[in-house]
């Protein structure tokens, strides 16, 4: 087990405020989806934080433990963005991924932030790479920050914790 | 699956020294891998573990060892034991986490329980063994040889290896620069990393062991966007200075200096341990480092980047180390780990930690880039068509007898940093390993 | 990336008509998972269009582009569900792959045709089949074309991109 | 195809009532996500059944059928729950296997037992065990039945039915 | 892929008689794996299915003989005909499905069809075959050699196989223990589960057939959990007293008895059953029986677990076979089957069903742990570093040649129990066959 | 892995032309994988593309040849260019999509750049090579055989391959037939479908070349619910006056044909194309054309299904072709493109498009069934007990020498239809090939 860093005993939101949320998050999946960069940048906040990281595999009675893969803060997501984003500067994304993010059990509550949320959300995210089509799916649990402006909803953290204490996937140059 | 080592190795010669070139056959292959396994993974000493992964008696890490699985652990007496992760009695994994506490190994199917220092302390039914059974040999399958260097563990499955000492040999100079440059020496800044890459491991090493032409043409990304400490003149001069330096054993590394303020990026507290802990020498180096990648031969690998800015006036490098362990032809599975000096304050630590992680590893920008090329050579170096057409190290020739004079530490030193000297030296000594009879 | 067919900025429609159309998606993938195709074919329209198609790799700067796999009209996909639902006429879905589709990110907009929406929703098909109970899971998008009728929603038009470049799977005699 | 025990004819319940028993379902799943047994086992009624079964492979026009894998009665699933969460009665469990319950496709519908809920669930259930990071990912299709209570639901029966006729994953020691 | 038979095995010894030692190299290995295949299976009889599960004339099952898919067949007189699941025509697979009901095999490729005898009924294109074509000698590959005992089917690729009488030999006495003591014979209840695990078939054999050391620690979870039949007092006792039996041909079961009400656990109404059909010196095990637990040479086990309340005052046993299919190098399949009496209630057939899953196959609490501990030798036994560490099995030794006279059934009876001696006898089988020269 | 060149091939003889047999072995095994390899795919001329996916210089297209990943470039200079797609100096891969357009290659890893006529123009740092360094020798590794033939590509890696057009030889009639019958001859219709069976290659191939027993069972289906433009009774007349024809080099095609009106089923604007393209002795067949289907030795296949009538009135063909990649023992890669003719409009090659994708390929109601009963002949092909079993092609003895003599056509044709003469032709070109001693 790996603690939220968000709380569960706030109240849920609002049906229409779930449902908003909801919307949001699938529309920046899709962005995401489609290597649609420029807009996805447009829906972060300025100080985002953008963190990954996987498990490592402890006795039941010992404490649970992860390592970290990412931990970027808004500058440095934006220069990874830009990487990947460029045809003359990766190759790793250059062909790209192709990537469906299938999100899970998304659960929202009102953070102590006035105006923020915290959400919780199940993610398997496809990848095909390569000229073989090799395919690889990843388990993994977000804990987001979402920021109500009068723009809409715009993501000021992104923690994600991968469901898995050996990454066969050789790379982690996708976004969750 | 098991005995691969029947499965037949390609035509000699695998390096031509005339002409700088090495076969292609010797990437992803299954005869090879089985004799590499033999001459070198069997035969040679390997990097298991940092004593600050197991600082506490108790304190346990599962590792590889050749490919075998072992335990390897602090002692009760202080002292570190590794094991085959295997019970004695009928063979089940006893230590089955990556990491962990327990002074005792109580193995799950019959309840044979080991010490920490391996011996055999029940069967349970102890009274149902023949009269005279000696239970003192009945005690783990120890890992013949096993012997530290300033805090790296190295373990051997070969009784007649010759000490780590001499293993390391004179690298022992470079690897003070990185793993033992204050009194308290480095620390380990969490578990590893661990990921698994299509490559064949000596792709990996001589990576890092150098290959200093890739930098700027796979790593464009990362040198045309972030914010490293220098500028883009100051970087291509200290290129045109960078050494390459290679040490009797395949060792090598790859130094890049910037004159200027001394330790200019490394944190101020830990300037004067620097001084107090290098020699003279050492601290040459150490006062305008910009960059060091290194390989340990033969599949243990650092980096210490360039150092970026993090905030306004805040710099930061990361220290990282990796081992390439391989899991079969033309597979490697990577621990990757994040160092630190241990008298480095708390702030400090994390901070590289987190530039360690966003450059390198699985989720770092510069390596994320390595893998997926090094992961595309195996699929074609196995076409009878690449035969008459060896891998090209043709750079390494007009310098490899020509070392230069104004380096302090010891090996040898090349310039040009781009010519592909210390990599040819590498699959040199390999292929030196893999074609001597053994005595 | 490839292009959606659906306008992405339609207004997104009232909850209660999320919900029904969840509830319709939800209610037309059991009847597939089950085999259900006389059922199923009654949720249909008469001029109903069934397209798959799966992605290339193309460099980052060059048009994404797809192959076609199944592009039936109306007339055709009964053709296709007769074979598969009939013991004598099919060996591809005679034992059936036990299926199950997992749907994710619906996201509902009313379409420019009056009584029509357009729905996007990722797809997670799992396929077992065969003796030895091989496995695979077909990750997609499906950007569906409802029609609202006296008798409930039916689908007007489906059409399936897979997220792969190479199928793994010998055939696709399931459907999205 | 397998027969739901759950009839489909009955209405949908209201959205409150829906959004209320997928925030169960997440929290629920995320206990066992996170081997929180302790407080899992507060959320089942005394008289609680949990069922799991996997299919075999019929032609088409013979009877679908499955074999049982659990039958666990409120006692024996305590018991259960109790060796799975103890480190000292458990070896298959311990290290504990690191799972991630993705739930999909939830449909709720009022029980013919007044204060009963009937709910169907798609389920991908992400496992990734032992020192090698082996990754098994079992795709199901769960019928639960909650019980409105004065302290929220509770689940009173969960009916699993794998999609799979050869279970790849030496055993299944996870609750789904 | 195919041809893993020109793998070489380890090196001999396999099997140490004096020390009670077995070669670690003997489990997850190519080339044991291709002479177990040649020199066992496909050699011996091996279990295929219990006739309640092709009751009726047309039914099938499907299943693997040696590795090789077939077909078992209630033919349409009465009789059971096995055939390689393949068309004789070209190769497709027959028989497409788990189970089913089916009088005639139509090919989907080209439409040959075979009766359930075999014979073949059409090509659809007859009149285009060479004149005089025999189309009688095109009917379905046949199992060579099938028989049954007691419902049980047993099938031999082996066409100079001896009678199955002659396999079972004493053992029959036991299998009527629990599959024939009623009039009626067992059923199955249901179709078995199938589920894969990564450990060499003979540590599951070896297991059943049986490890009486693991069952106190592997499975202390339910032994501290679950409500059974006895007081820890009582099981300790009774496994003081309990034997473990070894007959000719590498068959073994163990037995713990709790003296009582005669058949304490078992329906009531089925009390009778047994008296009418055991003989006495059977009825004397059954009455006081706790746990029965075999292995049947080489790949078939079962089990009859203690009793557990379900309800206050009803207990109910679980008997589950169970049969370890190879499928490769330390892999395995595993069919699953729960059974009861044909005479049972559905009440206590349905709650004889419950309690076999819940405690054994892929989803019981017992058997989850065992799985997670083979599954973890495999990776472990094929080191080097292991040669000189063989496997101990030395607890067999003291009284290998000692059997208990107080035991009514054949065969040879042991104790102490929770010695090592039915499973090192099981290998020393398997070790003959392995290296006798075939005749 | 490599190496699989060490396994044994099964025991000879593989095809008895005597009975009409062929060895169930040669269907999914190592051994004869490895010499395929060696014998057949290293030597012969394999299809790589269609001139129609690289029309414009700079266009390329990645494809494999004999299991090589190779570039098909269209030059600058306007020919085609095929190299191993590796960089020459380590190995990376170059061109890493499916298809683009790029003039130059440039490699990811150290910068070294190729022209798409294979030359090095660039390695970033010429001036440390040892001097005279001729990079002239440092191009891409090239195909050395690259022809074409009316818009096929085709290449070989057997430097002494005879010409393409003996090849083909009389093959070409009938591939002008299907893919040169207009003047602007065929071009494809988008990017090929690529997917995966666990078949072996020869059982899709010969399934094309020409199976006519399986169609009205395997494909019962379709048969039964399609619109097709023939009603039965018209589909099995022709079907009994269609011929199989065969051509020197194992190439075989099978056509059925229906009088009436000519071209029936062709777009009205493209019959004068054909007339003024094709002879006489073709026409006669184009115009009745109702299904054509054909494998090119060795692994090259297409077909012109039966014409659906897609709205009332409006019959369409689809033309595809496959090749059947073998990527294992019993694995095989499928890319399968459709066609038309380049002056087919818009619309047409639309609904042709539409046609062919429906009926076959991975989503296509005819293929989906074939791939099916393929891919479970290789589990059942190796067992021993097949042996003394083989598979019977025995309806192809009574008229293999006994061709019919009123086909139009080159080669040899022959009925009755359903007999499996072409099938058992191209597997005796492919035993000769496999059993002779190369010169
Ligand atoms: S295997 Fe460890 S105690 Fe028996
Ligand atoms: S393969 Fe069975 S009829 Fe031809
Ligand atoms: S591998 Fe291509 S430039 Fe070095
Ligand atoms: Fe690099
Ligand atoms: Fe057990
Ligand atoms: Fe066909």
């Amino acid at each position: 087990m790996t603690a939220s860093p968000h709380p569960t005993t706030a109240a849920p939101v609002t049906d229409a405020e779930y449902r908003a949320v909801c919307e949001f998050l699938y529309d920046e999946a899709a962005l995401l989806d489609q290597d649609a960069y420029a807009a996805w940048l447009g829906l972060l906040t300025a100080d985002v934080r953008y963190r990954l990281r996987a498990r490592t595999l402890r006795a039941l009675d010992q404490a649970a433990s992860t390592y970290r893969v990412v931990d970027n803060n808004a500058e440095e997501l934006r220069i990874r963005v830009g990487q990947i984003s460029d045809p003359r500067l990766t190759f790793a994304e250059n062909p790209p991924s192709i990537t469906r993010r299938h999100l899970h059990n998304i659960r929202v509550r009102a953070a102590a932030e006035p105006g923020e949320l915290h959400v919780t959300v199940n993610v398997l995210l496809h990848r095909s790479r390569g000229v073989e089509g090799e395919e690889h799916c990843y388990s993994a649990q977000r804990h987001d920050v979402l920021r109500r402006t009068d723009d809409g909803y715009l993501l000021a953290a992104r923690e994600v914790v991968l469901d898995s204490t050996v990454i066969k996937s050789m790379n982690v140059s996708v976004l969750f | 699956m098991t005995q691969s080592s029947h499965a037949p190795c390609p035509p000699q010669p695998w390096i031509d020294d005339k002409t700088g070139t090495v076969s292609r056959r010797i990437f992803d292959d299954e005869g090879i891998f089985a004799l590499e396994k033999a001459r070198i993974f069997r035969r040679s000493w390997l990097y298991l573990a940092h004593e600050s992964e197991i600082a506490a008696p108790g304190d346990v890490v599962t590792r590889r060892l050749a490919g075998d699985p072992v335990i390897v652990a602090r002692r009760d007496d202080g002292g570190i034991g590794v094991y085959l992760n295997s019970c004695r009695h009928r063979g089940v994994r006893l230590c089955r986490v990556d990491s962990g506490s327990m002074r005792r190994f109580v193995c799950p199917y019959h309840g044979w329980t080991f010490g920490n220092d391996g011996a055999l302390l029940s069967t349970t039914v102890d009274n149902l063994f023949p009269e005279g059974t000696d239970f003192t040999k009945l005690g783990l399958i120890p890992v013949p040889r096993v012997a530290t260097y300033k805090g790296l563990i190295f373990g051997s499955w070969n009784t007649e290896v010759g000490p780590l000492e001499d293993h390391l040999g004179d690298f022992r100079w470079y690897l003070d620069l990185f793993f033992a440059r204050t009194p308290g020496g480095a620390t380990v800044l969490g578990p590893p990393q661990r990921f698994v890459v299509n490559a064949d491991w000596k792709t990996a090493a001589i990576n890092f062991g150098t290959d200093n032409t890739h930098i700027i043409t796979t790593h464009i990304g990362p040198l045309t966007l972030s914010k490293t400490a220098f500028d883009r003149k100051q970087i291509m001069g200290a290129l045109r200075d960078a050494v390459q330096v290679s040490t009797p054993g395949g060792h090598s590394v790859s130094l890049v200096t910037v004159p200027g303020r001394p330790y200019a990026h490394y944190p101020e507290e830990l300037h004067p341990l620097y001084e107090r802990t290098l020699d003279e020498s050492q601290r040459v180096i150490l006062r305008d480092l910009a960059i060091g990648v290194s390989t340990v031969f033969p599949n243990l690998s650092f980096i210490e980047n360039i150092a970026q800015e993090v905030a306004p006036g805040v710099h930061v490098k990361g220290l990282l180390m990796r081992q390439w362990q391989p899991v079969g032809p033309g597979k490697i599975e990577v621990l990757s780990w994040c160092f630190a000096e241990r008298e480095a304050s708390a702030e400090y630590r994390e901070a590289a930690l987190v530039r360690g992680v966003n450059d390198f590893g699985v989720g770092g920008v510069f390596e994320q880039e390595d893998v997926e090329l090094w992961s595309s050579i195996g699929d074609l170096s196995r076409s009878p068509a690449g035969d008459g057409h060896p891998f090209v190290f043709a750079t390494a020739l007009p310098h490899l007898d020509d070392p230069v004079a104004d380096h302090p530490g010891p090996g040898r030193a090349y310039r040009p940093f781009a010519s592909e000297i210390t990599q040819f030296k590498f699959l040199q000594h390999w292929n030196q390993l893999m074609t001597e009879e053994p005595a």
